[in-house]
């Protein structure tokens, strides 16, 4: 629907990655032991800063110029259309980090398999966030200070993706086992699927009353 | 001369591959360069109507001023 | 010797200018470049520490140092169409930036395959390489801000803020190896110490230099040209070449 | 048809207007008159569902407009004061999408014909940024000339617009409330429309 | 000037540091010689992109709603009005990470010597930051693509400020001197101090011709 | 005293107009008349400084506008298009910052009363975000009754406005006029002012 302007954006969550991932070897020096230690810690550091960051683009262009009244009044399922947007935030914010990670990872050094977890466990992490952060985002429309207070409510939900998540891959690289967490973070990703459209559907219903 | 043979030019002392990496690079670079430049000249000409002949035409010009 | 320097400060003028001059610059490069590569690749001796690698040397350094020249030079003329609002520098600063960043792009690569060989690795995050990397930066910047802006004018200006803010990278690349203790080579070549290396080293590099120099002219005044005839293809006198008015 | 009955809105302790009663059927305009900030927009936007009436009830064609949802949209086309044109697109693309948006499939053909209508020929491919004020407004009319809703709530339509637009724009809604659709808009300015039955409403 | 608006922003500037510089140890995991290592790349990463992040709100929302309009014919002198914005973006996204920086640093284990020199670099190359920044907001100003080209335009800026400052850090920690690092850090913080206001106020009126 | 001569302003490789000179002295209104997109906000742009002519000059007092610079914006009053109303802040703050902004110290009374002479009375403490179209307009306007300048470039100042608003500011032209200023405005709405000297540029 607004795939000229996706580009765009895809473009500079592809461009913070990379400035993100590339500055901590500029900033932390190029030990390579240390850079692999940190490795997964920044990839989903930099995940959830994507995520949180774009949040506030979310719906708030859309608010102010007037494109969300036609979007709740859009003869299609509201829930159907936010959870169109949320992939849509996804395929901005996350993917692109999915689809870098091997990469970025190689220039951390990480090993083949822990490359493997680190891009399924953000493969299934991420989208979580998006899903998550639109209710956030929905329900701060045009609140005062909402950049604030998105961050504060979306970020105690976030915050267990990324132990999950970064624990993972630290699992894997222990020799542990990395089942529980992959089966834990498939069970936030379903629930969220569920009723995350719906809850955000039901906030903007209400930001724009 | 300080190759014995062709063989040993192309192979650099065992550098070959790095030494003849950077020389192609280049020149595959430099060449794009230039096909680019040209491209872009012939089509903004096409798209000028700029012929052959006034091409010609430009280079008297400059000679009579 | 007296020039009448206004008149080819018209864009027109210096069209033609530019025409009769590109030939002449095009048969020096091709022969620098064979002179070159002869004295780089049967003249000079093998390295006694490098072996052959470092005849990349003939490519680097000239590379290296065209991007910071060119990056100059283009924030000079971009600077003086800023300043006298001077339609033909400010084209001339956009010519330049191409060639300047094909520049930059080679000298990385070939540092790089240079690196591997003598460092053991492509990459490091050594200074002289991050500014450098950090000029090629500063191009693509400057190509994609006068890209992304569709009025000419507003462009030129726009990039000329940007090619003279980036100018402080270029004393910082140059100086980098002195600031830092870094994996890289100090300079070899000074004005003031006799050079350290062969003498056909040197020579061979200074000539692989000044081709070059003779190339980026060449190709910056061919892409002047076009840049020239298509800012002003609704003028009278691109009119008159096409011979629709006369 | 449309019927509002004993509408009622607050708006931060304030009672903007109560006691509401009006109805809407085939053919005819309502006009909503009223000095700034005595609720006209709130009103619109409470016909759209947008917001809920603290007293009272809209009911279209007998079933009230909340729980018909969807259904109740499919029929609907609002255009408010903000009028949804994104600066970053170019005049065509904001049209399609805003048509995609109203459920409206929209070759590129039809889009450019529209637009061509409403006076932009030559100005379909710029970037809305560059378009004048009065441009942008075009823009977002442009897709009454392409919908196919039977109920039209227009919030100051004319702003920003010339007198040709203002033409343009009164022969189309001359011509939809002859085919049978219905409109509710609100101006300040003056607007001498023959339809065979016009209503005003004053508010304040 | 725009007092009550700064407030939330540095609210949200504060809670980002903190999100970046809690979540590493929670991503990396808890070893203390890791982190120290790390710290002052993360600060640093942190502050880079703070700034940058902001950049795109610096004129972007009074373009849109004609302020900078009347910015540009306002009876004072442009580029004192375009420090004054310099200035109150570094106090949002640089003097809070500066304040945090001796708190977070001890999060890290660092030593007292390496705060102050953390700290003391932070405070002279965040106003850097958001000097340099300043120009790249204001030229990327109803901009196709512009958040893409603020940060391909300001970035390569932006590292030579990162090298210095986190080069500082480590020279300290591995008990060299760090003087140098400083002195040139300062002299940027002049020469863009007396040329990035200018050059801004330049910038602005480019990109509103 | 405004003159221009030969003005001319192309956008986009299309010429808007040539050659344009008029001259506007004290006391005196120009209007200027042209349908939408003919290049009536880009005129006042180019007499504000913001952008420049590509042919031509403007002088304020016989000296280019360009070497006046802030010499020239302590006498002008701009309101354009976009309001430079935030949502964040309410009316009062609005105004004082926009009031600051045109280098006016304006104290918290003053700006009280200014707004609730321009009709916003009650209102003055409510985010601008809830206010209606009209009243966020008024809080822009309210700026013209504190200034001290001597020109005013008004961009459609009557959009959104009611009949009432748009008496109190015809009022208030004339009175500004009465007393010497002058006015360069555009409207596509009608308006009968009644000052000693009116004149009209039509554009196209
Ligand atoms: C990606 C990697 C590299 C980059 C970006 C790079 C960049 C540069 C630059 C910018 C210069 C010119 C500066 C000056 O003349 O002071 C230069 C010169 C030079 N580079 Fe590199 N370089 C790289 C790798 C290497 C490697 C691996 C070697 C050899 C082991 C090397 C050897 C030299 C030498 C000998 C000079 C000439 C210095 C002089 O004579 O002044 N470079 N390089
Ligand atoms: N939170 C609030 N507190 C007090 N008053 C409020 C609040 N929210 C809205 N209002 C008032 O409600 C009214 C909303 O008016 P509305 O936008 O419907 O006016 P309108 O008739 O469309 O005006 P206009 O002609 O200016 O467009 C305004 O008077 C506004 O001040
Ligand atoms: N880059 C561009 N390419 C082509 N046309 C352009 C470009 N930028 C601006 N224009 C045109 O310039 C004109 C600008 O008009 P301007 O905003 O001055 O109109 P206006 O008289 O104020 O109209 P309105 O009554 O609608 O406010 C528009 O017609 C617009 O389409
Ligand atoms: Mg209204
Ligand atoms: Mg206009």
């Amino acid at each position: 629907m607004l795939a000229m302007r996706r580009q765009a954006d895809v473009l500079i969550t592809l461009f913070f990655f990379i400035i993100v991932v590339s500055l901590f070897p500029l900033g932390v020096g190029p030990e390579m032991n240390i850079l692999r230690a940190i490795a997964p810690g920044v990839l989903w550091v930099a995940a959830l800063l994507a995520s949180m960051l774009s949040l506030g683009r979310l719906f708030s262009i859309d608010y102010m110029d007037g494109t969300l009244e036609q979007l709740l009044i859009a003869p299609s399922p509201l829930f159907l259309l936010v959870l169109g947007k949320m992939i849509s935030h996804w395929l901005v914010s996350g993917l692109p980090l999915v689809l870098m990670a091997p990469i970025l990872g190689i220039q951390y050094d990480l090993s083949l398999e822990a490359l493997g977890v680190l891009t399924l466990s953000l493969l299934i992490g991420t989208p979580i966030l998006s899903l998550i952060g639109a209710i956030g985002a929905a329900l701060t429309l045009g609140v005062r200070g909402g950049g604030v207070l998105v961050s504060l409510l979306v970020l105690p939900l976030y915050i267990p993706i990324l132990i999950f998540g970064a624990g993972a891959v630290e699992a894997s690289a222990a020799g542990l086992g990395y089942d529980a967490h992959f089966s834990l973070l498939g069970a936030f990703l379903l629930v969220s699927l569920v009723f995350a459209p719906w809850a955000a559907a039901a906030s903007l219903r209400i930001s724009m009353e | 001369m300080i190759w014995d043979s062709w063989s040993d030019f192309f192979n650099m002392g065992g550098y070959g591959l790095y030494v003849w990496g950077s020389y192609l690079a280049t020149f595959i670079c430099v060449i794009g360069e230039i096909l680019m430049v040209k491209r872009s000249a012939r089509t903004l000409r096409q798209q000028l109507s700029l012929t052959k002949e006034s091409i010609l035409r430009e280079r008297k010009d400059e000679a009579t001023s | 010797m007296s020039i009448n320097w206004y008149k080819y400060a018209a864009p027109s003028s210096f069209y033609f200018l530019a025409g009769k001059l590109i030939p002449f610059f095009t048969v020096l490069a091709v022969i620098f470049l064979v002179a070159g590569l002869y004295i780089g690749f049967f003249v000079a001796p093998t390295d006694f520490q490098q072996g052959e690698a470092y005849r990349i040397i003939f490519i680097h350094v000239p590379a290296a140092w065209m991007s910071m020249f060119l990056y100059v030079v283009m924030a000079f003329w971009a600077g003086i169409g800023l300043a006298f609002n001077t339609r033909l520098s400010s084209m001339f600063a956009t010519a330049i930036a191409p060639t300047g960043a094909l520049f930059t792009f080679i000298a990385l690569w070939t540092g790089a395959w240079w690196g591997k060989p003598m460092w053991g690795t492509w990459w490091v995050w050594d200074a002289r390489l991050t500014s450098e990397l950090i000029l090629l930066f500063l191009y693509i910047g400057f190509m994609s801000l006068q890209a992304a802006i569709d009025d000419p004018r507003r462009a030129d200006k726009a990039g000329a803020v940007i090619a003279l803010v980036g100018v402080v990278n270029i004393p910082i690349i140059y100086f980098s190896v002195q600031w830092w203790n870094t994996l890289h080579q100090g300079a070899s070549v000074s004005v003031m110490q006799s050079p350290k290396m062969a003498t056909a080293m040197l020579v061979g590099m200074l000539v692989m230099v000044l081709a070059a120099w003779m190339y980026s002219i060449a190709v910056i005044l061919l892409r002047a040209r076009n840049i020239i005839l298509e800012r002003e293809s609704h003028t009278s006198w691109v009119a008159e070449l096409r011979g629709t008015t006369r | 048809m449309l019927v509002a009955t004993k509408l009622e809105c607050t708006r931060g302790g304030h009672v903007l207007f109560t006691d509401l009663n009006f109805s809407v059927k085939s053919g005819e305009l309502l006009q909503i008159h009223g000095p700034n900030g005595s609720g006209k927009t709130s009103l619109l936007r409470m016909l759209c569902g947008l917001t809920q009436p603290s007293v009272g009830k809209i009911t279209w064609n007998d079933s009230n407009i909340r729980s018909l949802g969807e259904q109740y949209y499919s029929c609907l086309t609002y255009l408010g004061h903000m009028i949804g044109i994104k600066d970053d697109l170019t005049a065509v693309e904001n049209l399609s999408i805003s048509c995609a948006l109203a459920g409206l499939e929209v070759d590129n053909k039809m889009a450019l014909e529209a637009l061509q209508q409403i006076g932009l020929k030559g100005r379909e491919n710029l970037l809305a940024r560059v378009l004048s004020q009065g441009q942008r407004r075009r823009v977002s009319l442009a897709r009454l000339l392409l919908v196919k809703t039977k109920l039209w709530i227009l919030d100051e339509p004319l702003t920003a617009l010339d007198v040709v637009a203002i033409k343009l724009i009164k022969e189309k809604l001359e011509w939809f409330l002859a085919q049978g659709g219905m409109v509710i808009l609100t101006t300040h300015q003056d607007i001498d429309i023959s339809a065979t039955a016009i209503h005003h409403l004053h508010l304040n």
